[in-house]
C-alpha cells in the first residue's frame, strides 16, 4: 500500500451542523490510495455520509483539511468532478429525468461530450447495468430498487476515476447486489478505479473491500484495516453498533464448542477449512 | 386573487402587447443588477418555489375561485429580481397547461411580480418593528395582495374602449363582463341585464369584495408557511440581504 | 395536476408524425393558432380552426384523457355567457377561441417532451431563464410526490378527521410548511447532484 | 394455521399505474391470518410495495378484490386504521414532524388520547427504540437510518394489532437491525400482533417469518410456505432474483463436497448439526 499515491486525505475535520450537532470525523487519519477498495462501517447517524458529503465539497468543514487529487474540494470541485461519480444516500433527487435514458445522458452531454459519444457511454452502462426494460420510463415511476440502479448508472456513465457511494446496497435485491458487486470489482481490476463506499450489510464487506474503516460516536475512526484483520477482533464490533458476518459468527460459535476451525470471511473458504479439518480428522 | 385567468383573444392587442414589452424590460434591468454566483446559488429555491406556485395555483378552490399563490412567501425568499423571473416562469408554465393565456403571460408577470415584491419590501420594514414572525407575515402578505389587486383592476382598466367597442360594433354584450365574472365566480349578478355599458364601479366593488376573502386567507397560509420555515431554517428568510 | 405527468408520459412513449415534428415548427404553429384567434372575429374561421385542431388531435392518437385539460379555461368563458343575453353567435365565438387556444396548448405539450420545449426556447430566450424553467418543472414532480406521500401520511396516521375539525386543521397548517420546507430541502439535494454531475450554467439536452 | 382468523385476503388484483404499467398480483391467493409473521421476498420493481399500497387502500384495484380485517381498504379504511401500524419504503415524507417528539406523539394525539396517556405511550416507544438522544432534534435533519428508526416508532407508538412494514431493515446499521427484530418477535409473541413486511436481506427472513410469500415477475405470487420449506427448494431461487441465506449456501456447498450437515437456517443450529455430526464421527 505503501508508496501509492493518495488521491484522498481528511486531516480531523470537524462539522457543527446548524443546529449544533457536532461530527468530528478524527481519531485516525482517513487516506485512501489510488486503487483501492475502502468501505466505511459504522452505526446509524455516527457521520459516515457527513465524510461524504466533504469529501464532495458539499459541506464546508469548520476545522481541519480535506484533499481530493490534491484540491480542497470546497473551492476547487469543477476541476476534478468529471474524474468523481457519485451516488448518495437519498436518491431520489439524484435523479434528473425526465426518463430514465435522459438522466444517464445527463452527465455526458453537460460535460461536453459529442452526442454520438455520449449515447455509446450510456448505452455500454444501460447494458452491464440490466436497465434496457426501463430505459424509457419516467423516472418519477420507478420503484426504490429501480431508482437506485439509475442512479448507479449516472455515476458509472463518464467511467470515473474515483467512485463514493453511500449505501449503494440498500435497497436492492440480492442478485442485483451480487451483479453490482461484480461491476464494481471488475471496474477496480481493470480499469484500477478507486472506491469508497458506506455501507450496513457486513456480510458484503469482505467481497468488495481491501479497507476497511470503523466510525463510531460522533465521526470517531477508531480502526483501519483489512476486513479479515477487524472482523478477527470480534470483541470490539458491538461497541460501533455492528455484528459479525454470518460466517464469523458461525465460527466463532464452532470455536466454542471446541472446534476451532479458523475464522474465514467467504463461504469458499470456510467449505475449505471445514473440509480440511474433516479429512484431517479422517487419517489418524 | 390578482392573477387574470383570461383565456386568449380577449384583451386589446396593445394592452397585452406593451405588457409582454414593460415584463422584458424589467426582465433585462433585473438581470443587470444581479450577480451571476448569486442567481446560480439561489436557482434551487427559485425552481421549488416556483414549481409551489403553479401547483397552488392549478388547485382551485372553487366556491370562491380563490388558489393559492404563495407570490408573498417566495418574494420574501428569493428577494425582488428573483421573484420577477419566478412569476415568470411560473405564467409561461401554466399558460403552457392551459390555465391562462399565453398572450396575457406579460400582464400577468407583471402584476403577480408587483405582489411577491412589494410583499418582500414590507415584511422587511414589519420586521424592524415587531419581531413576530406571525403578524408581520400576516400584514405583509395581506397589503402587497391587495395592492396588485389595484394594479390588476388598473390594467383592465386600461382596456375599458376596447370592450365598448367590441360591445357595439360586434355583439351585443360585452366583453368587459368577462373579466367581471371571472372575479366573482358563483355570484349571482342581477343587475347585469339591463347595462348595456360597462359598469367599471360595480366591477371593482365585486373584485375588491372577493378580494378581500382572498386577501384573508392567503395571509393565514403564507404566515404559517414562513412560520415554519422561521423555526426550521430562519436563514432562509434572511438569505438576500446577506448576498 | 396529475395530468402533468400523464402528459409527459404522452409526450415520450408517442409516435404519431405530430411527435415526430420539429418542436419548432410545432412552437411556430401555435403562434400561428394563437394569432388566428386573436385577431379573427368570423365564426367560420374560428369553426375551421377548432376542426383543424380536434383532427390533429385525433390524427395524432392522443388519449382522450387529456382532452378535458382543454376545457378548463371554459369555467370562464361559461360564465361570461352567462351575462351576455345568450346569444347563440357571441357563446359560440368565445367558446370556440377559448377552446381552439387551450387545443393548441395541450397538442403540442402531449406531442412534444417538455425539454425540447424549453430547449427550443433556449433559442430566443436567455440561458438563465430556460435552466429555471427546466428546474421549476422538476421541481414540480418532486413536489407532488412530496405532497402525494405527506397526504398518505396524514391519511395513514390519522391526522386528517372530521370527528377532531381544529386538529386536523393544525395538522394540515404543518403538513403545509412541512411541505415546502421539504421541496425546498429536496431541491437543494437536487441541484448538488446536479452540479455534482456537470452541471454549469445551463442545461444541455439529449436535443441539442 | 388453519381456523385462524384470516385478516387479510387479496385475490388476484390488477393495478395498471398511469404510465400503463401493470402489476397483476395473481397466481397464488395473499392470505394472513392473525397472529403470523409474513415476509414478501422479490425482485426489485416486481410489485412489492404495490401490494402493500392496496392493501392499505392507497391504491384502487383494477380488478380483483382486497380485504382487511373484513372490510375494502379503499372505502373504509378509516375504520381500522387505528389497529394498523405503517412504515413506508419512502420514509422521508412520512415523518410529520417538526420535532422527533412531535412526529411520535402525532398519531396517539390523533385518535384521541389524553395528553397524558399519550406521551406515555410516546415515551414507551422512545425508550425501547433507543431513540432518547434524538428527541427534540427536527425531523428535516435527521441521518437517513435515523428517519428509519423515528417512522418505526410512529407505526408502533399505538401498539397497533396489524403491522405493515415495507423494507424496515433498509438503511438500518446490524445492532438496530438485531434490536428491532426482537422488538417485532416480542410484539408477536406476547400481544399477537400480526406484520407483513418487504425485505431483501434473505439471511433475516428466517428470524422474522413464519410464512413467506415469492413474488416474481409483475406481481406474480408463486410460492407461500415456510422460510425453511422455501430456502430448501434452492435451485428456483436464482429466478426470483434471490440468493440463498448464507449458510444456505455454505452447508449446500458442503454437501457438495461430500460433507451432508443439513440445512440449517440459524447458526445456533448450524453449530449443534456440525457439532452432532463431528461426535459421531469420533466415536467410532
Ligand atoms: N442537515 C443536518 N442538520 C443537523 N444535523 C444533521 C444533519 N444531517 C445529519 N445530521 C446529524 O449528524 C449526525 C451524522 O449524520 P450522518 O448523516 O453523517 O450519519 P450516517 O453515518 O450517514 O448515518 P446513516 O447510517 O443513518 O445514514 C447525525 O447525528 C445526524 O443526526
Ligand atoms: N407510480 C408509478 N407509476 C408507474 N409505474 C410504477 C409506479 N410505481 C411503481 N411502478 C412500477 O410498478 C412496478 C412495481 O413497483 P413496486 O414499487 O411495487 O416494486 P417493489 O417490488 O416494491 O420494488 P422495490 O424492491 O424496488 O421497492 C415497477 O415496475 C415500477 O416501475
Ligand atoms: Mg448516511
Ligand atoms: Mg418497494
Amino acid at each position: 500500500m505503501e508508496g501509492r499515491e493518495r488521491i484522498i486525505e481528511v486531516d480531523c475535520i470537524t462539522h457543527v451542523y446548524p443546529d449544533q450537532t457536532k461530527v468530528q470525523i478524527c481519531g485516525l487519519e482517513f487516506v485512501v490510495n489510488r486503487g483501492e477498495r475502502v468501505s466505511i462501517l459504522g452505526s446509524n447517524g455516527c457521520g459516515k455520509t457527513t465524510l461524504l458529503k466533504h469529501l464532495l465539497g458539499l459541506l464546508v468543514p469548520k476545522e481541519g483539511r480535506v484533499r481530493v487529487f490534491g484540491i480542497d474540494p470546497t473551492k476547487e470541485y469543477p476541476e476534478v468532478r468529471e474524474r468523481i461519480g457519485v451516488v448518495m444516500q437519498d436518491v431520489d433527487e439524484q435523479i434528473l429525468g425526465p426518463t430514465v435514458y435522459d438522466d444517464i445522458l445527463f452527465a455526458p452531454l453537460n460535460y461536453g461530450l459529442e452526442k454520438k459519444k455520449a449515447k455509446g457511454l450510456a448505452e455500454a452502462v444501460i447494458e452491464k447495468l440490466n436497465l434496457g426494460s426501463l430505459q424509457k420510463k419516467m423516472v418519477h415511476y420507478l420503484s426504490g430498487g429501480e431508482k437506485k440502479k439509475v442512479a448507479l448508472a449516472g455515476a458509472l456513465v463518464m467511467e470515473p476515476d474515483l467512485l463514493i457511494l453511500d449505501e449503494p446496497f440498500t435497497g436492492l435485491d440480492p442478485l442485483s447486489r451480487k451483479e453490482l458487486i461484480s461491476i464494481l470489482n471488475e471496474l477496480n481490476r481493470e480499469k484500477g478505479i478507486t472506491f469508497i463506499m458506506t455501507l450496513h450489510e457486513v456480510d458484503l464487506v469482505s467481497e468488495v473491500s481491501d479497507i476497511l474503516y470503523l466510525m463510531h460516536g460522533h465521526g470517531h475512526l477508531s480502526e483501519r484495516g483489512s476486513p479479515e484483520e477487524i472482523f478477527g477482533r470480534f470483541k470490539e464490533l458491538e461497541n460501533f453498533n455492528l455484528e459479525e458476518p454470518t460466517l464469523i459468527r458461525l465460527f466463532r460459535g464452532l470455536k466454542k464448542e471446541g472446534l476451532d476451525f479458523g475464522s474465514p470471511l467467504r463461504i469458499d473458504e470456510a467449505i475449505q477449512l471445514i473440509k480440511k479439518k474433516w479429512n484431517d480428522k479422517q487419517k489418524p | 386573487m390578482s392573477h387574470i385567468h383570461l383565456p386568449d383573444g380577449i384583451l386589446p392587442v396593445w394592452l397585452w402587447g406593451s405588457g409582454y414589452v414593460l415584463a422584458v424590460l424589467i426582465a433585462w434591468l433585473f438581470s443587470r443588477l444581479i450577480k451571476k454566483e448569486d442567481l446560480t446559488r439561489r436557482l434551487p429555491l427559485l425552481g421549488m418555489m416556483a414549481a409551489a406556485m403553479v401547483l397552488g395555483a392549478s388547485v382551485e378552490i372553487v366556491p370562491i375561485a380563490y388558489h393559492v399563490n404563495l407570490t408573498v412567501a417566495s418574494g420574501i425568499l428569493l428577494g425582488p429580481s428573483l421573484i420577477f423571473l419566478a412569476t415568470f416562469v411560473v405564467n409561461l408554465i401554466l399558460a403552457l397547461f392551459g390555465h391562462g393565456g399565453i398572450t396575457v403571460i406579460g400582464l400577468n408577470t407583471l402584476i403577480l411580480s408587483l405582489e411577491g415584491i412589494l410583499g418582500h419590501f414590507f415584511f422587511r420594514a414589519f420586521w424592524r418593528i415587531s419581531n413576530r414572525i406571525i403578524p408581520v407575515a400576516f400584514l405583509s402578505t395581506f397589503l402587497a395582495l391587495s395592492l396588485s389587486t389595484f394594479s390588476m383592476i388598473g390594467v383592465v382598466r386600461l382596456g375599458v374602449d376596447h370592450y365598448e367597442e367590441l360591445l357595439h360594433t360586434h355583439e351585443k354584450k360585452g366583453l368587459f363582463e368577462l373579466k367581471l365574472l371571472k372575479e366573482k365566480t358563483g355570484h349571482e349578478e342581477h343587475e347585469e341585464e339591463a347595462s348595456e355599458k360597462v359598469n367599471f364601479r360595480r366591477f371593482m366593488a365585486i373584485v375588491l369584495s372577493l378580494g378581500f376573502l382572498g386577501w384573508l386567507l392567503e395571509g393565514v397560509i403564507t404566515s404559517l408557511i414562513l412560520r415554519y420555515i422561521y423555526r426550521l431554517r430562519p436563514e432562509l428568510l434572511w438569505m438576500i440581504d446577506k448576498g | 395536476m396529475i395530468q402533468i405527468s400523464y402528459l409527459d408520459y404522452l409526450a415520450i412513449e408517442g409516435g404519431s408524425f405530430l411527435h415526430r415534428l420539429s418542436p419548432g415548427v410545432k412552437i411556430l404553429g401555435i403562434g400561428f393558432v394563437l394569432l388566428w384567434v386573436t385577431l379573427l372575429r368570423s365564426l367560420t374561421g374560428l369553426i375551421l380552426l377548432y376542426g383543424i385542431l380536434l383532427l390533429l388531435f385525433f390524427i395524432s392518437r392522443t388519449s382522450l384523457k387529456v382532452l378535458p385539460l382543454t376545457f378548463y379555461p371554459l369555467l370562464f368563458a361559461t360564465l361570461f355567457i352567462f351575462i351576455s343575453h345568450f346569444q347563440l353567435h357571441f357563446i359560440l365565438l368565445v367558446f370556440l377561441k377559448v377552446l381552439s387556444a387551450a387545443t393548441g396548448v395541450v397538442l403540442l405539450l402531449a406531442t412534444t417532451p417538455y425539454p425540447f420545449i424549453f430547449q427550443t426556447l433556449n433559442r430566443f430566450l436567455p440561458s438563465v431563464f430556460v435552466t429555471a424553467l427546466f428546474l421549476t418543472y422538476r421541481s414540480m414532480f418532486i413536489l407532488l410526490k412530496v405532497l402525494e406521500e405527506t397526504q398518505h401520511a396524514l391519511y395513514l396516521r390519522g391526522g386528517f378527521q372530521w370527528k377532531h375539525p381544529w386538529r386536523s386543521l393544525i395538522n394540515l397548517s404543518n403538513a403545509f410548511g412541512h411541505l415546502i420546507m421539504t421541496g425546498i430541502n429536496n431541491s437543494e439535494k437536487m441541484y448538488e447532484s446536479m452540479r455534482l454531475r456537470g452541471f454549469k450554467n445551463r442545461i444541455h439536452y439529449r436535443s441539442d
